[in-house]
């Protein structure tokens, strides 16, 4: 526990930024209805009020309080973010460390299906797979996740690969271990740093995902509020200068940044390189 | 011209929404002088004199690269722009409503109007050089007819026959009479085109219109060049016509604020306003028979209980649905589908409120509601809103409505008429009669709410048949009440056209069947300077 | 300008090199700590120096200092170095940078990885003269290929078009040497040049620097960690250890009477100090190899009819240069590699062919340690884990009788038991090695193979590590198959000896035959390039009939006749290139594979 | 030289066994949609009658495998087959967009890859640096934000405020090649600030990763200049890694700009898939699918082989 404090506290602005600014985001997403002035889905006024004392942030088109919707929307989007990362990390991630501890022909199989799912235009695969079943959580969940894991899955085969190769794999195997533990104990431990990496990236391009699939009209079910579907409601509004999009346009972009620096951090930890120059 | 009013099949128009929603029916058809509503936001585009020359680029709200400029395909507005600038029909709708001869020259019914004799013009010349001829127009008329896939086969079912009474005269037998035949066989899908061996190129783009086709791209660009030799001398000011197809709201207004664009249809209502305070920039609306509806199965639980259905009537707050829906663009409705403008509007009948005493009871009558609105974009532009905010209203009133967004993919097929309850869109018809027996006769192929009232069909003949106004009006009025209380649907508002151009493009009164003009801005359009 | 100054500076009394008080710091999980702790040196023209030590005592980080720079991490702190009058700490990036390949050049431990993989030989020697604007390209490769003419080097017209991985590890380290010559500089730093290379490649690479540095008069300093080496090459001896100087002295002086404790210790480990291999009554046979002909993928055949018997309780050895097919016999026994042709038998028992196969006994009872314990433990997992799991694994221990036992192994091989919590980062190579040699001792194995277990170990640490290997055999009874490249080390733990060369056995039998005469030709040749710890070995060594036909060759796997053939003195013309060497066996068990009768190789030997 | 072949070749057959499961992935899939073309372009017209008449007259009353058989016997002899709602030539339906959809990734690569590489290296030399901290900030700034954001923002900025450039980038086969560029300046923009981050950082990374390599020290130790050796001794060796990223970024240019079609109304193929999916125009959707992952393929294959040619290791095996 000391050893995490003295951890954190020996990086760089930018990380501990980044930290803050997740911490903070987590706190209002978690406290969301204690925090939001007005519910979620509560019609207050009129459409599009300015800032005011009593509606901070003004209301959204329906007359809904901006502010409350924004808190609201960072524990939504984030909640189905953090889902679907956490999801696509299991399934990519322990079929991309099975391809890489099996390799031969299993590998080959699990490599050439996901080239496959590679190869078709990920807007497109997820148009027709929502087109087909409907845009409701489980499928939009599942269709990203699937989407998502194949790129996981080439990272976390990657880097399983090198791990794959030491000796104490191979000292592991020699000992007749099943196939679980060596996963478990030998690869998984060593390529976590990666990986984490790689899950502050991922998390942040599903964000942007959802966000994308918001635009097309097929992202989150109203009246539930989500940063994506709450900027192209109002995206019209740019052409006149106004800010109201980029209120939650900007809590995405500042999430997004925010752990793009820690990532960098851990990055940069984890690549061993002394920089002191 | 005689005008009877007959009753006929549904009239199909085409999309209009967005690129991928329908309307339903042709709009506001001032039928013994209604006329549409104008409003003006801003400025005042009518200009003293139309002045020839320019190119006028129009940003259109519609458009997919699956268009086809075979007339049996047409479904949205940008086909319906090309269709009229290519193209002509036999009559077509003017400013005040009325229907005029286009090319036909006259029309004469005989035979309790069971038989027409149309008089085409002569002289005109379709753009490949041929001469406009009665077997042009019977090749024209078979195109939809028989085994077709257009969607006007059905309304051209009631011709029985079509003969040619020489070069310049075709006579249409009807199964029945049809006071109402020439907005019929002037449908928009009905463009007369040049027939060789008694058949129709259907993709030639050769007609007779204003613009003559230079370049179409489906789903991108169309550009038409005047069409020298155009029959009517006072039209088609503009030397080119160029269409792009720009579905996104924001580009269409960023279109017309760098002045890509000299005009653009579906200005996104949230900002007209804005857009309407720019420097050299008029928004404009017309309002019609256009409205939006929430049409519930009334053959399908819980939907069957008429309970339900006022419960969730008397939960809505219309005035917000206009006020953050159409941004004001629009009027509220009454449960029926008959629009202010039309000739038999029941403006006695009293307005339904919201009114959550009322509300309640009848959802405690009906042993609570819970129900399902599907809505999607498709249906309406902000139809998705409209329904949360239904959602909110209703709560109120303890009934609980869980809003499922449906893709906008597919949602015509999928939901509308498919799910209990859903949000639709109707472009209105010209006629009380018209309306009611296509969508709320028992048993008619468009009824989304699977209404069958016995006193509402028995009404619906009655007023079909009889001449006098005073009674007919007393046939509408009540019907208009029984489908207000009784009926499945709940209609919230009406909805205006709003549309933007740069100032230097002006016009005369505005033609309010379609959007931009009852879709002939190209033709009826100049530029001030 | 620079070469003008070389001409005409400095007398002969001037030392060329000089460094004053000279501390460097090093970044360290700690912070900023003290690795060289205050070193003088000087440095005349055409003199060698060596710097001897193990890792960490700071013998490359002062080579490096005396180009005035410092790797990323470390620091220099105070001292002074001059060179040529030239203040090195405080010159400018742009002063160093161009004395830097101009006039001090380097020549790093691997070549392999210090030439640039996507650049020609050529290119890289050329690249010097060049950048510095002292050679054209084209006169710069004109001198590139003299000088690899003059080296010696097979086909020195061509042979700088070659990518690096094109060339083998001795001829590339050489050409390293020859391209630290391209602008003829007055002083060379060589950092560790032989170290990674097998003892017949070192002779040709140490032939090559000693024609460089002393018939052309540079000034070198040579670091290395083997007194044998370094004294065939240096004038002078610095003694270095943890940063510090434990002795500074004439060669020949340190190898006579060195002073300092330390300093003997390092002579020591280079001792050959041989096993006497006890009797043991009925000798049982614990594991079997029976003509093993194994190879990779769709690859030759590395291993070709290999039979070997393996006794209990005793250390059989395997020695060969790299390529002989030491390790894939390894991986062969163990189950990774499943041999083409042959069997294995393990306690009379048919060992199965492949891993998956092998039942949870049979892999409890053999056991490895492989050559770099760096990879063989997981970084993540501590002590207790590592030595931990084969006791859970194999021996169902839990809880309180797990920790003890692990404590025990820890005794035994004299770690204290507060290591169980550390992790591998926190211990050093030897240290290392050790736990690799508890957790294989955990398994409760009947035979643990050692696959160059010392050969990435410093040589104190690595003796250390042969008497513990040799004691847990006198305790447990544990049987060795022992793979190593170092013959000094065979000879020391070894009972049997099993040669090889390019994956055939040359010559096989108790330890004792082996390494006296008759000799089979090939093991004759790796025992005469074994470094002697006297200074004028090299010398000797290369006038040898052995050495002149024997190095400066690869290994090369050949279907037909004798592999060797190509390197040996005494081949018999179109025989040995033609037939496989027959083998011969004496009536003490001893093999040979040669033409040669054992009375002409006994002959031979003489000679 | 013989090995490269080899390696194409493999990798080309790998390449169309991935084309054809795409293929039936993607005919599955559109079979599976609800409705049909007949119904979608009919819409509310669609009658049973005109929806029988309609199937009839595209052949959709065959069963599915049978028209997908009928479409690989075309695509095997090259005919891509012809549009379902209207007819036409998918070659030619897909010939413009495709020239367009390549010329605004082409453009945007143009200027995308050697901003990225440029940026990249001199971040990897003043590792660290002020400079090196504002890159790296400022690009991941650009990708944090949602692209069609990007999109309005550089239009309300450049079209409507400072009226520089056009607020929409329709072109036509009219327009000059300079007024191609100026009306896709914007959307090239755009999507430059998408991908020039990921390269730029990869660019970076990759090159630092290696500057702890001997051959560096080397160099270093050889006094050749520090620009030198980020040039000649860490790119050459860096390039794989750069590669496979730039390849990754150009298909997505290609492949994944269907956001940036829709908000500058570019006629590119994005658009063209979107419509030919919800219109269930099998045949385009199809051969746009087929275009977008040959793409991917080919362009991976291009990094692959860069690879190799950069690594002698490969090219030139002992």
């Amino acid at each position: 526990m000391n050893n995490m404090f003295k951890t954190l506290s020996s990086a760089p602005l930018s990380a501990k930024f980044g930290m803050i600014v997740i911490f903070t985001y987590l706190v209002v997403a978690v406290f969301a209805p204690l925090i939001a002035p007005y519910g979620e889905r509560e019609i207050l006024g009129r459409a599009y009020e300015l800032w005011s004392s009593e509606y901070p942030l003004g209301t959204d088109n329906l007359g809904r309080d901006m502010l409350s919707r924004l808190i609201y929307g960072a524990r939504n989007t984030l909640g189905l973010t953090l889902t679907i990362t956490v999801l696509a990390f299991l399934l990519g991630g322990i079929l991309g460390m099975i391809a890489a501890a099996l390799g031969g022909w299993v590998d080959q199989i699990l490599s050439r299906i996901v080239d496959v799912f590679m190869a078709i235009p990920s807007l497109i695969f997820a148009l027709l797979i929502l087109s087909i079943f409907g845009t409701s959580m489980p499928y939009l969940i599942a269709t990203i996740v699937v989407l998502d894991a194949t790129r996981v899955f080439r990272i976390a085969r990657a880097t399983a690969m090198n791990v794959a190769v030491m000796d104490y794999v191979e000292v592991a195997r020699l000992r007749g271990e099943k196939l679980g533990w060596v996963i478990r104990k030998e690869i998984l431990p060593n390529i976590t740093a990666p990986l984490l990496a790689e899950f502050g990236l991922r998390f942040c391009f599903v964000f942007l995902f959802i966000s994308a699939l918001s635009f097309l009209g097929l992202g989150i079910q109203p009246p539930t509020a989500d940063w994506g579907s709450m900027v192209r409601d109002s995206s019209t509004l740019i052409s006149y200068g106004d800010v109201t999009p980029l209120i939650p346009a900007g809590a995405i972009a500042l999430l997004t940044v925010a752990v793009n620096f820690v990532v960098d951090w851990m990055l940069h930890r984890s690549s061993g390189l002394k920089d002191v120059s | 011209m005689k005008k009877t009013q007959i009753n006929n099949k549904p009239l199909i128009l085409g999309r209009q929404v967005s690129r991928r929603d329908f309307i339903r029916g042709s709009a506001a058809l001032g039928i013994a002088g209604t006329t549409a509503g104008l409003l003006t936001m801003s400025g005042s585009a009518f200009a003293a004199t139309p002045h020839r020359g320019g190119r006028l680029r129009a940003g259109i709200a519609h458009g997919s690269t699956t268009d086809s400029l075979d007339p049996a395909t047409y479904e949205n507005g940008f086909m319906s722009n090309v269709n009229y600038s290519i193209q002509n029909h036999l009559g077509e709708v003017d400013s005040t409503g009325a229907m005029v001869p286009e090319l036909a020259e006259s029309w004469e019914a005989t035979n309790g109007a069971q038989t027409w004799v149309v008089n085409l013009r002569q002289g005109v010349e379709f753009s490949n050089g041929k001469t406009l001829d009665a077997d042009d127009v019977i090749a024209s008329f078979q195109h939809h007819m028989g085994e077709t896939k257009s969607p006007a086969k059905s309304l051209l079912e009631q011709v029985t026959s079509m003969r040619k009474d020489g070069n310049n005269r075709v006579i249409f037998e009807l199964s029945g009479g049809n006071a109402d035949f020439m907005f019929v066989a002037s449908d928009y899908h009905v463009a007369i085109k040049p027939s060789k061996d008694g058949k129709i190129d259907p993709t030639d783009g050769v007609g007779t219109g204003p613009y003559t086709l230079s370049e179409f791209e489906p789903g991108v660009r169309f550009l038409g060049k005047r069409n020298a030799n155009y029959f009517k001398s006072d039209r088609a000011w503009f030397d080119e016509f160029e269409m792009l197809s720009i579905v996104d709201p924001t580009a269409r207004t960023n279109a017309l604020a760098t002045v890509e664009v000299d005009t653009i249809d579906r200005v996104d209502l949230k900002t007209a306003h804005l857009l309407a305070r720019k420097q050299g920039i008029n928004v404009e609306e017309t309002t019609g028979t256009k409205h939006y509806t929430f049409p519930m199965r009334t053959d399908t639980a819980p939907f069957d209980d008429n309970n339900v259905r006022l419960a969730l009537k008397y939960a809505l707050k219309r005035e917000e649905l206009v006020e953050k829906v159409l941004y004001g663009h629009g009027t509220i409705g009454n449960d029926h589908p008959i629009a202010p403008i039309n000739q038999f509007h029941a403006a006695t009948l009293p307005q339904r409120q919201y009114d959550l005493d009322k509300a309640r009871f009848y959802a405690k009558k009906a042993g609570g509601v819970k129900v399902q609105l599907s809505a999607a974009d498709a249906a309406f532009p902000g139809a998705v809103d409209a329904a949360v905010l239904y959602q909110e209203h209703a709560a109120a009133a303890g009934i609980e409505i869980e809003v499922i967004r449906e893709p906008n993919d597919g949602y015509w097929s999928n939901v509308w008429m498919n799910k209990p309850w859903g949000a639709c869109y109707w472009g209105g018809r010209p006629t009380e009669d018209w309306m009611f027996s296509t969508a709320y006769m028992g048993g008619a192929s468009w009824n989304d709410t699977f209404w069958q009232h016995d006193r509402f069909d028995e009404l619906l003949l009655l007023g079909r048949a009889e001449t006098n106004q005073d009674t007919r009006r007393s046939i509408y009025y009540e019907m208009q009440q029984i489908v207000s209380d009784e009926g499945g649907v709940v209609v919230p508002m009406f909805a205006n056209y709003v549309f933007a151009s740069v100032e230097k493009v002006s016009h005369g009164a505005l033609a309010g069947n379609w959007d931009m003009d009852g879709n002939k801005f190209f033709e009826r359009w100049w530029f001030a300077f | 300008m620079l070469v003008d100054m070389k001409d005409n500076s400095g007398s002969e009394s001037e030392p060329l090199l000089q460094m004053k008080g000279l501390r460097i710091e090093g970044l360290s999980e700690n912070g900023w700590q003290e690795i060289v702790c205050g070193i003088d040196l000087q440095l005349k023209r055409g003199e060698i120096i060596g710097l001897i030590g193990e890792s960490g005592a700071g013998k490359s980080t002062i080579g490096l200092a005396a180009m005035g720079y410092a790797r990323d991490g470390c620091r220099i702190t105070e001292g002074d170095i001059i060179f040529d009058g030239i203040e090195l700490r405080t010159a400018s990036e742009e002063e160093k940078r161009k004395l830097r390949g101009t006039r001090i050049s380097y020549v790093a431990q691997s070549a392999a990885a210090a030439f640039n993989p996507a650049h020609r030989l050529l290119e890289q020697f050329a690249e010097v003269p060049v950048a510095h604007k002292i050679l054209s390209l084209s006169k710069a490769k004109e001198k590139g290929r003299a000088l690899y003419r003059s080296l010696d080097l097979p086909d020195p017209e061509n042979i700088g078009e070659r990518w690096p991985h094109q060339v083998s590890g001795g001829q590339l380290q050489r050409m390293m040497v020859a391209m630290a010559m391209s602008c003829e500089p007055d002083l060379i730093i060589f950092d560790e040049p032989t170290t990674a290379l097998d003892v017949t490649t070192q002779i040709e690479v140490l032939k090559t620097i000693k024609e460089i540095v002393i018939d052309r008069n540079v000034a070198a300093i040579y670091v290395t960690h083997d007194l044998a080496v370094v004294a065939q090459m240096a004038d002078h001896l610095m003694v270095l250890r943890h940063g510090n100087l434990i002795e500074v002295n004439s060669t020949g002086q340190i190898l006579k009477s060195p002073k300092q404790e330390y300093t003997q210790n390092l002579l020591d480990a280079r001792s050959r100090n041989e096993k006497i291999t006890a009797q043991i009554p009925n000798p049982k046979t614990l594991l079997s190899i029976e003509s093993v002909t194994a190879g990779y993928g769709k690859g030759p055949d590395i291993l070709q009819d290999v039979s070997i018997l393996v006794e209990k309780g005793r250390t059989v050895a395997v020695v060969g240069e790299s390529g002989s097919g030491k390790s894939t016999l390894a991986r062969v026994v163990t189950g990774l590699l499943p041999a083409r042709f042959g069997g294995i038998h393990f306690r009379g028992e048919p060992l199965p062919d492949k891993l998956n196969h092998r039942e949870k006994q049979q892999l409890q009872k053999v056991q490895m340690i492989s050559q770099l314990p760096d990879i063989a433990l997981n970084p993540r997992q501590r002590v207790r884990d590592i030595i931990g799991r084969p006791l859970s694994f194999y021996l169902g221990l839990k809880g309180k009788e797990k920790e003890q036992r692990i404590n025990e192994l820890l005794q035994q091989i004299e770690l204290p038991q507060s290591f169980i919590d550390r992790l591998p980062s926190e211990l050093s190579g030897g240290e290392k090695q050790r736990i690799c040699i508890a957790r294989a001792l955990a398994a409760e194995p009947e035979l643990i193979i050692c696959d160059e277990v010392t050969s990435a170990l410093d040589s104190i640490v690595a003796k250390a590590i042969l008497n513990l290997l040799q004691r847990l055999q006198n305790e447990l009874g544990v049987t060795y198959l022992f793979i190593s490249h170092d013959l000094d080390t065979v000879a020391n733990i070894a009972d049997q000896v099993v040669v090889l060369y390019a994956g055939r056995v040359a010559e096989q039998g108790s330890k004792s035959a082996v390494f006296q005469p008759p000799f089979h030709p090939y093991t004759r040749l790796l025992l005469s390039s074994v470094p002697e710890m006297r200074q004028g070995w090299l010398e000797e060594t290369l006038s040898t009939r052995e050495a002149k036909a024997g190095i400066a060759r690869e290994v090369k796997i050949t279907e037909q006749g004798c592999p060797f053939a190509e390197r040996c003195p005494i081949a018999i013309e179109d025989v040995c290139v033609a037939s496989r060497p027959p083998l011969q066996t004496t009536t003490s068990g001893h093999v040979y594979a040669c033409q040669h009768s054992i009375e002409v190789l006994l002959r031979e030997s003489q000679y | 030289m013989q090995h490269i072949l080899k390696i194409i070749a493999q990798r080309l057959a790998l390449g169309l066994l991935t084309l054809f499961a795409i293929s039936l992935i993607i005919t599955f899939g559109v079979e599976l949609l609800p409705g049909d073309l007949a119904q979608a372009i009919l819409g509310q017209g669609a009658t049973p009658e005109t929806v029988r008449v309609f199937r009839l007259e595209l052949g959709l009353d065959k069963p599915p495998y049978l028209r997908y058989l009928d479409w690989l016997g075309g695509m095997a002899t090259g005919d891509m087959g012809v549009s379902l709602s209207n007819k036409r030539q998918i070659s030619e339906l897909i010939g413009m967009r495709l020239s367009n959809t390549l010329f605004l990734g082409g453009f945007a690569a143009l200027i995308a890859i050697p901003l990225a590489l440029t940026l990249g290296i001199l971040a990897a030399l003043y590792r660290n640096s002020l400079f090196d901290r504002t890159i790296n900030t400022v690009t991941i700034t650009s990708i944090s934000f949602p692209e069609f954001f990007i999109a309005y923002v550089l239009i309300l900025f450049f079209a409507i405020n400072l009226g520089w450039f056009p607020g929409i980038s329709n072109i036509s086969s009219e327009l000059s090649l300079g007024d191609r560029l100026y009306r896709t300046l914007l959307p090239a923009a755009t999507l430059t600030l998408v991908c020039v981050a990921h390269m730029m950082r990869m660019t970076r990374a990759s090159i630092i990763n290696l500057l702890a390599s001997p051959y560096i020290e080397m160099a270093r130790l050889k006094g050749i200049k520090p620009m030198r050796i980020i040039m000649r001794h860490a790119l050459p060796n860096a390039l794989a890694p750069i590669v496979n990223v730039i390849a990754l970024n150009l298909a997505y240019l290609v492949v994944g700009v269907v956001i940036v079609e829709v908000v500058f109304v570019y006629p590119g193929l994005g658009q063209l898939l979107v419509d030919s999916v919800s219109k269930r125009d099998v045949p385009v959707v199809q051969a746009c699918s087929m275009i977008f992952a040959s793409v991917y393929i080919l362009l991976n294959l291009f990094a692959d082989i860069v690879s190799i040619i950069t690594n002698p290791r490969l090219l030139y095996p002992r």
